[in-house]
Order: C-alpha cells, then structure tokens, then sequence
C-alpha cells in the first residue's frame, strides 16, 4: 500500500495527525527515498508520529558546506559500516533512526559520493554526547559513531545519490522554520508569537515614540511573512508550486532577531537582569540568543540567500574550487 | 462594511481580461520613450494614452458601470495599479479614476454621480481631489480649506497644495471644513477666485499644484463628508500600494536582467556574493510589497476586520520596499545608472515621490499600530 | 573646567608603561578560562586577578597619587578599559576604580579621601556606587533613595538597583535625595536596615545587586553632589566607551581570524564575498568606536568645550558598535558559535549589557543632540 | 630640481596652495611617475593648481573592472596613437591633459598589458560629449578618442606597468572622496555640511523624536568619520602609515545617503517639490542622487568593501577568472 502515496497523499495524512516539523521531514524523505521494505515498516508509525527521529548531516568540517562530510559508510555483512562525527543532532537520545548522510565514494566528485541512510540509533557504536548552547540548554548533541552497523535495505534513494535525499529533506527543514516553529524557551507559556505591544504597554512604554516605531515595524516583518505564507498556499493549491516558502526562513531569521531587539529596547536596563525571578528579561535574552537558531541552523542566511539568487533568481552559482575534484584531493581532507 | 461602492462585483475571468488588455495597453503604448515625452509635455502626463485607457473603459476607475465607470472594487484597482507603478504610467489614473471617481462614487449625490461620472469616465473631464493642506499630511486636521454659505451657494477659501493632476484637471473636488464638518466640492476649472500655481515635481511623471482659493464659488457634493473620505482615501492608499509594489518588482527585474548580463572580471557581476545576497534581501521585499498590497485590496474588498491594519501595513510596507528597492537597484547597476538615459532614476524619483503622496511611512506606522492596539483591547 | 581631580597629569612614557604593564596582566591572568571560572564564582569576580590589579596600584584607578590611587585621567583610563574590555575583565575596575575612587577624587571631602581611598586603593576594600532607581537610567531624576537628617546623623530610605558589585562591596557610596539636593552618602557592608539582594544577570561577568534601604545609617560625603556626580558618571562613560571598543576589536578580530582558518566549499570563508563586505563594515564601527572613546576621552582631559558631545557620542557609537560586532561574530561564526564553550557569546552577552549599563543609546543619542543644539544656538 | 621632490614635499607645497583632489592626485601622479622633461615642464605649474586636469580611466566595460579597458595605445612616430572610449570624465572640456589608461599589450594577462598616458586634450582626434547625470548635471562627459597623439616621454612609468600607476592615482581620490568632497549642488551657498538641526529646526521638526533620533545618529556618523581621520593624521604623523583613510570613503557613502534621508524625512511631503523655488526640497532631492556619486563613483562600495577585506584585513582576494589569460582571450573581449 505504502509505495501508492504521493508527497500530497503523505502532505494531507501529515496534516490531518498536525505532524510537527521534523516528523514532516522523515515522512516525506521516507515516503520518497526509502525502500518497499521500510516503508511498509515504518510508514504507517511515522504518518502518525509515533517515531523518533534525529538528522544526522552536520559535522564539525562540514557545516555550510554540508557535501563536505567525512562520515564514512562502507559495505559490510547486512548492510553497512558507519564510522565517523555529526553535530547538531537534536533529540539523538530519544531517536530511534537518524536520517544520515555519509561518504560512499571517496574518488567521485564531492557532492557524488555521498549516500543517505536510515541509521538505526540504538546499537552499540552510537555515542550521543549533548553539547551546550549559548542559551545554556542542551538542545542538541554530538554523536560519534564508530561502525555502527544500517541494515542494506535502509539505505535511502540511491548510492551515491544520497545528495539528493539531503535537498529534498532540508527543503521540508527550511519551510518548517520559515513558517516560525519554536521561538521560545521550552515551558514558557502562550503561543510562539510574542505579544510586543502586551509587553510595551506592560512597561509602561507604549507612548514612547521610538518604541512604537520599532513595535510597529518588528510586527509588520511578522505579518509580511505570513502574507507571503498565505500566497504561497494560494499559489500552490493554483498552479502546484510557488518560490514564496523559500524565502520564509530568511524572513523568519530577521523576524526572531528584531523581536528580540524591540523586546530589549522596551525592557532597557531590565534587560540586564535574568532567570525566572525576571520572565520579561529572560524572554528576551533567551530569544536574542536562540534568535542565531533561525539565522544560522539549517543553512545560514548568507546561505540562504545563496540559494534564492541560485534558484529563484537564476543568477550564477557562486565558484567553487573544489567541486569538480575528487573528494579525496579536495581541501576537507588535505586540508 | 464593504469598501466597494461600485456595485456587484466583477467575476474573475472579467477581471482577468480586464488586466489582460491594460498590460497589452501599457505595453504597446506605455514604453519609456512615451513616459519620459509625455513627463516632458505641457500637460505632465500622456494625453494620448489616456484617452486610450478611457476607450478601453478604465478611466473612472473606481466609479460604478451604470455610471459608465470600470466598476471595479479594491482587488481589481490593486492588480491595475502594479501595472501601471511597472510602467511608470504617466496618467490621471490614481487623480481621476480611483480619488475624484471613487469620492463621488462614495457619496450620497445621484444627481452629482449622474451628471460628472459619465464625463470622468468617457476621458473628456479629467477629475482631482484636492484635500491636503501645506502641510502635506492627506488627513482631516490638515484641510485648511473652509467653505461659507450664503443661502444656497457656497465659497471656498485657502489653501489646498500636492493636489496631482492639479493645474490640468477640468473638475476639482475639494475637501473643505464646512460649518465644522468636512465637506467635498465641486468647483469649475474656470472658477473665478482660484488660482492654480503648477509646482515643479521631483518626479516628473506625476505633476501637482498648489491652488489658492479667495471666494470660489462651489457646490456642494451632498454624503461626501469625512466617511466617504475615508473610505476613498483607503481605496487610494490599496492603489498607490499597487503601484509600488509593481514598481518595485519592474525596477527589480531590470535589475536582475543586468546582473547577468553586465560582466565584469570575467563573469556576470551577479556571481558576485555581495550583489547575489543584496538580490535575495531585496525579493523579500519585493514579494512583501505584493503580498501586502494584494492583503489589503482583499481585505477591503471583503470588508475584513482587519482592512483597517492591512491598509496601513501596505502603505508603509509598500512604500519602504519601493524606496528601497528603486535606491539599490542603481547602486547595483552602477555608473550606468547614474545617467540621465538609463531608466533606474524614473523609478528612484518615482519611489520617492510615492513614498510621501497621502502621506509618509511613520504616519502609516503609527497608524498600523494604532489600529493593532485598538483591535487588541 | 577639566575633568581630572587627581592631579598632575602622569606623562606619556608613565602611562604606555602603565598600559603595557596591565596588557601583560591581562594576557597571563586574564584568559577566557579564568573568566569563565570568575564569572561562575561565588564573589562573581577574579579576586586573584583583583588582587594583581591592585598591587599594580590600579585598583583606585579614578583617584589621586596622594591616596594611593593611580592618578589616572580619561585618556589613561580609557585606554585602559580597552585593554579590560577586550579580556572580558571580570573585577570591578569599573565600580571600584572609576564610579567609586572618582566620586570620592570628585568629591570636597579630604577627609574622607584620605580615610576611604587607602583601602580602596590596596584593594582591601571594594567600594561601588549605589545611584540609579528601579528604571535603570542613571540620571538624577532616577535617584529614589532618600536621605532624613536627624541631628548630625543620616538615615537612607529607598532602592537603589541595578549596583554593580553591589552585594560583594565592602563600601557603599550612595547617592541620595537630601533636603532637595542630591548628595552622596557611606554605607558600611554591615549597615543595619540595608538588605542586598544579588541579582541573576544575563552577562555573568557583571555582578549586580539591587538595595534596599530602610533606616539604613549613612554618614555624608561632603561635597559630593549633582555635579561631582556627573563629572564621575562621564569618567565612567568614556570608561565604558573604552570598554566597548576593546571588547569590539577583539571579538572582530577573533572573528577575522576564524574566516581566515576555516575551510568550507574549499576555501577559506573569508574568501566570500558576503563575509568580506560584513567585515568590511565592521571594521569601520571598530575603528569609529576607537575613535569616538578616545575622542572623548581627550575632550574631557582637556576640558574643551565638545567634551559634553563627544562624551554622548562616545556612549552610544560604542555601545552600538560593539552589540553590532559582537552580534555578526556569532552569525560569522556559523554554527560553533552557538556553542556554550565558544567565546563569542561571552562578547555577546558583555555587549548586551554595556549597552544597558549607565543608560541606553537612545538615552545618549538624545542627550547628544542636545549638547549639539546648545552649542548650536 | 623636479626630482628631489619626495611625495612628502609635493604634499606640503600642495597643502600650503589648498590645492583641490584632482590636483593631488595628479601632482602626486606626475612627481611619481612622469619622465624628467615632464616634471620639468610641468610640475611647477602643477603644484601651484595651474594646470586643469581630466580622468581617463572608466570605459563601458570597464568600471569597477578597470583592468578590462579597451582603450588601445599603439607605438607611432614620436610617441603613442590611442584609439578608445572613456567615460565618467569630468572636466574634459576644459582639461589641458587627461590622466590615460590604455591597453599597450593585448597578450599579456589584463593587469599586465596596460599603461598610463599624460595625454594632450586639445588635439584633433579627442572628442569630448557631455554626459547628463540623474541630476539633471552635465558634469561628466564621454571622451571619443581616435588616433589621438602622446609624446612618447608623456609616458607615465613604465609601458606595461600602468595599473601600478592607477592605484597610487586612485588611492589619492579616495582618500579625496573620503574626506568629504562637493556634496552640493554647485553655486549653493554655505559650506558642504549639510545643517541638517537648523533643517530641521526651520521646519518645525526639531522636536519629533523620530527626527531627533535620525538626526543624531546622521550627525554622529559624520563626526565619527572626522574622528577617525582626525586619528588617520596622527597616525600618520606618528608612524607614517595609518590605514583609517582607507575607510572615509565608505564611510562617507553612508554619511551623504543618510544626510539625503534625514533631510527627506524633515520635509515629509515637501520634498515632492523640486527647483529653485524649493531650495529646501531641491537641496534634499540632489543630495539623494547626489550621494550615489560617493557609493559609486571613485569604486562602488562594494569594490571599498573588497579592498578594506583584502589589503586591510588580509582576507583572500576575490576569485578572478580571468586574472591570468592573457586579455584577448578574456571575456572582455570575447564576450
């Protein structure tokens, strides 16, 4: 049954169960990619978002330059050998797959050599190690891993097509952030919108001139975006595609950081204080800083903005010494 | 409330074809040639062209059909609007099809609409509204303006200035502070006791006058007070949005075009990171401005609760992103740009003046806010 | 009028080696690790570190030889603060050394100087000022401590908030309303009817308590009202100034480096273009807010007649600029920065809170327009 | 006596005469680089602001890209025959010599082929158009040059090394623009500072705080740019070197867009107006073209932004395709 649904078929079972963002993500990679033997396994689970899941792509040397990845998967008895370092792996814990990209062709070009894998995190040869954010939190972690054994048919698409597989999955990613997914330090209570006119009137400086100026512009980039969110609908239900989602992050990215900006301005020097004895300030602090989670994780803004000139605008691919080399020559490994 | 006084509302295929032919127009007949002859013209605007958009039955604009108007409501006025803001049209539309036809489509006088939409509407009486004091603000407390009666007739005195279209209109309506409410006019292009000064405009596609009046006589549009004034001034401020949005995305994609095509150091200069992430910035904008241009016409067209918040979003919205986009796309250009003979400068001067007409961005913020606040409480 | 109570200025080769030998201490004694460890203290602050400071004799930096201070003037001090501001100092230079010492140098009272600054002085005793009320604004109208005579005694009543160092001082200097005038008022550490309550703050090399006072026993510092308070507040200014621009030239110039070392896409990422043009444009803020602490820092040594403007300047260009850097270096960074073990938070989080401290840019961009104005008129 | 004279010399008789940009630049230019008949001839005349000079650089498709220039000089009986196209000339009618660049080796790599040329203005074969400027200014022209003739001892350095030439002439117009050159329009009255309190002040606009606060902040980035030249000076003075002036003519770019804003945002809807009649609204509305000749002319922004990263910073050069071909094959010339 599995192999009959299409993204939209995968989109409206999402939907209807208001699947969160990562769960969106591995439904789709793997209603897409995954094998007829995973996906009778594991799809009916994952549309209901009954499995947890961690994206296994970063490493210390690949972070903007994702097809840089070291991580090597090598063919063994059942399957596949993985050996290497990823970072920036939230909910590795609790993940029970990690959607990983890893190196299968050291000699091929850097982006075609790569494979993506659904990685089986509870096996010996996975340690997760959580690593602290500057907010303090430990929100995600390092995993090493060190012949951690993917059974054959959880390769995901192709061998050496796994670069593929990573697009399609950051573009679920991107739109998920774009759309503003978790701005606020988990356990606050209210909705993920800050109310900035609540907070200045709570202040007292709602009749501060500089402060409505900044409230009033940091609430229209907000609206903006949402207004573009809305054509995007339109413009997908109307022609099936729309570039609009891919300029959500970007806008997302400023949003968060001028939040943070006017909720310091209303604060002034509150905004020196923190912890829970001070909400106000901790709002604003946290999100100052978990601001960078939008601006930089997923793809930075410059990189971002890379890809709405390469892809939306059609304007040149920016050069790329090593694109073209063998992997094994390029600068990620002779440094 | 619906914003739209014209009427049932026209289907979308209408529209479609509506759109359709005002592009092939403005396209056929709107080319920089013909903007920069006409903005160098005696009458500041093309003559020509506008009487080929009165046969095509978009002149009175925002007038109702029996009245021999387009009928068109917020989403339709929008949508022309890009498409004139695009080409930088140099024509009456916004003074005479969407102010002057939509006041009178707004007030309560039958008589009035009978007798001076037709014309409006056929191009042979070109239409303005002159409101705004010196100040320049497009609000109730900047008409300085009064009108007296004696028995059944009125006079105008002061000032009225920014009034577009001003010096060539044929018909004035003038907003004025009659017995302490605001009142429209109707005053003759050869009223004794007005004087109209034509002002020399930064951009000259869109000529303005100050015009002085010392006891002009005038009639009184009856239902036009602050109300209708209102609720044309909302319908103006969708149009103008229109406009730069359009204008923002036509000067963009001449932008984009010459970035890959101008090279430099060997290759397109929009391979150039700089330039590539100023683009990226800039298509936010530009798809913010449609967005919000478009928000606010469906809004008013359906009489949303929040028409109020997306007008004001889209005139400051749209205006910033016009400004904004018109100023980089010659920096980005470069020392082409800088000459009299490329285009960039008309959509600059353009973004500029549109930037400030009805009013500026921190006046449209403040009321953006304003409005959230109240919806709020 | 010159802002320098301490004296004979020290000459240039004096302070270049006063500077050096603080550079040198801050190099082997001050790194990121022994930040990290003070910050996480209980004191909040280096001891050791205080301790080698005072024994350089810097710990009274404000106040004169004659105490046992170091006799410093806004230039010497600034330069200093850029040294401190650069390590992320965690001690209180700025409470104790400037706000302190400097109102007691400012100050009438030679006989408090020569009781309080000794001990200030040795670093046997930390001292801090207790000024601003709840709103944060360190201007007089902020001050909400009150002071009640009876006979020849005084008691304090109110909050003073916001002190840095304020639970860990073993001296107290409050400013306080009294009969009309603010004065300035010691506290012992022990004081009754004082309660110090030390706050969580967002920068954790910053230390802060907020005081109360009810009936709290205080003894007059003669001479040392509004304006010897605003002459030491403007020493603190340019202090802080000079603080900003050093912690903004070193967090740029870890960030420069960062983009020469890190490879991706083959190449070092300081080869893009986008990271270049942002590097570009901070230096000129690094640069500028070098310029405006010194500027001022001059100014007000040799009491000409801009120093009130350049002081206001100084304020908030280094406040600006140093959030502005500190902000692009943790999104230059990419992804490691997002680390708690990196660095480029700690800037971040100092840039955030010298921004706040002794008033906001806003506040100081205000104040500067108005010093132009008067000069203007 | 002409050669004696060390870059510090001609700087001080330049000063002691309160001698303009263009005549440093060529002053500076000329004692570098002219032949010993040249200074002789010349440098007397030059020093005191007595010769008026021309810019012959920027060509069509050579702007921010001067290395590409087209402009050919050819060996010919008694000097050089130059056949090109200029543009961005200011002066060249009046110009007794244009300071020109041109292309001597066509096999060379594009920095490597160029060389620089005192060139007389007033012979057949030079033929100056005046250009119109946004602003509505004819201060620019473009130059036709066909077969024109150069003295061969009017050579400036030597052949094939004429881009070193260029830096040193075009780092002495920066440093011009930097410190802020004309920024009115011509025959205004007042000193190039814009008042911008006094604005502000005559427009009941001065206790806005919207205004205040642009106001501030326009104010202190020109006093922060003094400030920094102020330090430039005594760096100078102190070590002989100082990198600030480097930065005056971004900053400046800033500064002159800024004032144009502030100064709109004072008039509100007057600066719909323009001409004589509305000096107010006619001084704002140039000032805003205007400035684009500080964020282009001279090199946009962004090549300043490029050569502060690179020379400044040390941040690698921009890749250059076509650094190293030799300039026939560049696609300057084979499109």
């Amino acid at each position: 049954m599995s192999d009959d649904l299409s993204p939209t078929d995968v989109q409206a079972q999402l939907d209807a169960n208001a699947a969160d963002t990562m769960t969106r993500i591995f439904a789709h990679t793997v209603a897409a990619f995954g094998t007829e033997a995973v996906k009778q396994a594991l799809l009916p689970r994952l549309l209901a978002g009954g499995i947890p899941f961690c994206l296994l792509y970063s490493e210390p040397g690949a972070g903007s330059d994702l097809a840089s990845v070291r991580t090597r998967a090598e063919r063994a008895e059942g399957g596949w050998r993985i050996t290497g370092q990823k970072v920036w792996t939230s909910g590795a814990q609790t993940a029970e797959f990690g959607l990983l990209l890893a190196r299968t062709d050291w000699d091929a070009p850097k982006h075609k050599g790569l494979s993506a894998f659904l990685t089986p995190m509870r096996q010996a040869g996975v340690d997760v190690r959580p690593l602290c954010q500057i907010t303090g939190e430990r929100h995600f972690n390092e995993v090493f891993i060190d012949g951690a054994l993917v059974p054959a048919d959880h390769l995901l698409g192709q061998v050496n097509e796994g670069w593929k597989v990573l697009q399609s999955a950051l573009g679920y990613e991107r739109v998920g952030m774009g759309a503003g997914a978790s701005e606020r330090r988990p356990g606050s209570v209210g909705d993920n919108r800050v109310d900035l006119i609540a907070l200045a009137h709570g202040r007292g400086r709602l009749a501060d001139p500089l402060i409505r100026h900044q409230l009033a512009q940091a609430i229209a980039w907000r609206q903006l975006n949402a207004l573009n969110m809305d054509r995007a609908r339109a413009e997908i239900t109307a022609s099936g595609a729309s570039s609009l989602p891919s300029l959500g992050k970007l806008a997302m990215s400023r949003i968060l950081h001028g939040d943070a900006r006017v909720m310091t301005a209303i604060l002034g020097a509150a905004s020196l204080l923190d912890g829970p004895e001070q909400p106000d300030a901790e709002d604003a602090n946290y999100r100052a800083l978990h601001a960078y989670m939008t601006s930089i994780g997923g793809g930075t803004d410059q990189i971002q903005r890379n890809i709405i000139a390469e892809r939306i605008l059609g304007l040149p691919r920016e050069h790329e010494a090593d694109r073209e080399l063998p992997f094994r020559e390029s600068r990620a490994v002779i440094g | 409330m619906t914003a739209n006084p014209v009427g049932a509302p026209i289907d979308h295929e209408d529209q479609a074809a509506i759109r359709e032919s005002f592009r092939r127009l403005l396209a056929d007949h709107g080319s920089e040639v013909a903007v920069r002859r006409a903005s160098e013209s005696d009458t500041g605007y093309d003559t020509g062209l506008w009487r080929r958009i009165s046969a095509l039955g978009l002149a009175a604009l925002a007038a109702p059909v029996e009245h021999g108007g387009a009928g068109a409501g917020p989403v339709l006025i929008e949508s022309l609007m890009e498409a004139a803001g695009a080409a930088l049209l140099c024509a009456p539309l916004l003074s005479s099809g969407v102010l002057a036809a939509g006041l009178l489509a707004n007030s309560a006088d039958e008589a009035a609409k009978a007798r001076l939409l037709p014309p409006i509407a056929s191009g042979e009486r070109l239409a303005t509204v002159a409101l705004t004091g010196e100040r320049g603000l497009w609000t109730p407390d900047d008409v300085t303006v009064v009108a007296v009666r004696s028995g059944d007739a009125w006079r105008l005195d002061g000032v009225a200035a920014f009034v577009t279209h001003g010096a060539q209109a044929d018909l004035l309506l003038v907003v004025a502070r009659a017995e302490g409410d605001l009142q429209t006019f109707e005053v003759a292009a050869d009223a004794a006791g007005m004087r109209r000064e034509s002002l020399k405009t930064f951009d000259r596609t869109q000529p303005m006058a100050r015009i002085t009046f010392e006891g002009a006589p005038a009639s009184l549009i009856a239902g036009a007070g602050a109300h209708a004034l209102e609720r044309t001034l909302d319908l103006a401020r969708v149009a103008l949005a229109g406009e730069q949005a359009g204008g923002a995305r036509r000067v963009f994609d001449v932008t984009i075009d010459y970035l890959k095509t101008r090279i430099q150091f060997g290759r397109p200069i929009g391979g150039f990171q700089a330039l590539k992430h100023m683009a990226a910035d800039l298509l936010v904008e530009v798809e913010s401005a449609a967005s919000a241009a478009r928000g606010a016409a469906e809004a008013l067209e359906d009489g949303s609760a929040e028409a109020e918040a997306l007008v004001n979003l889209a005139a400051f919205a749209c205006a910033d992103a016009f400004s904004q986009v018109a100023a980089a796309s010659v920096q980005m250009h470069g020392g082409i740009a800088f000459t009299w003979d490329h285009p960039a400068h008309l959509y600059l001067r353009r973004a500029r003046a549109d930037a400030e007409l009805l009013g500026g961005s921190d006046h449209y913020r403040e009321r953006y806010l304003s409005a959230l606040e109240a919806a709020h409480v």
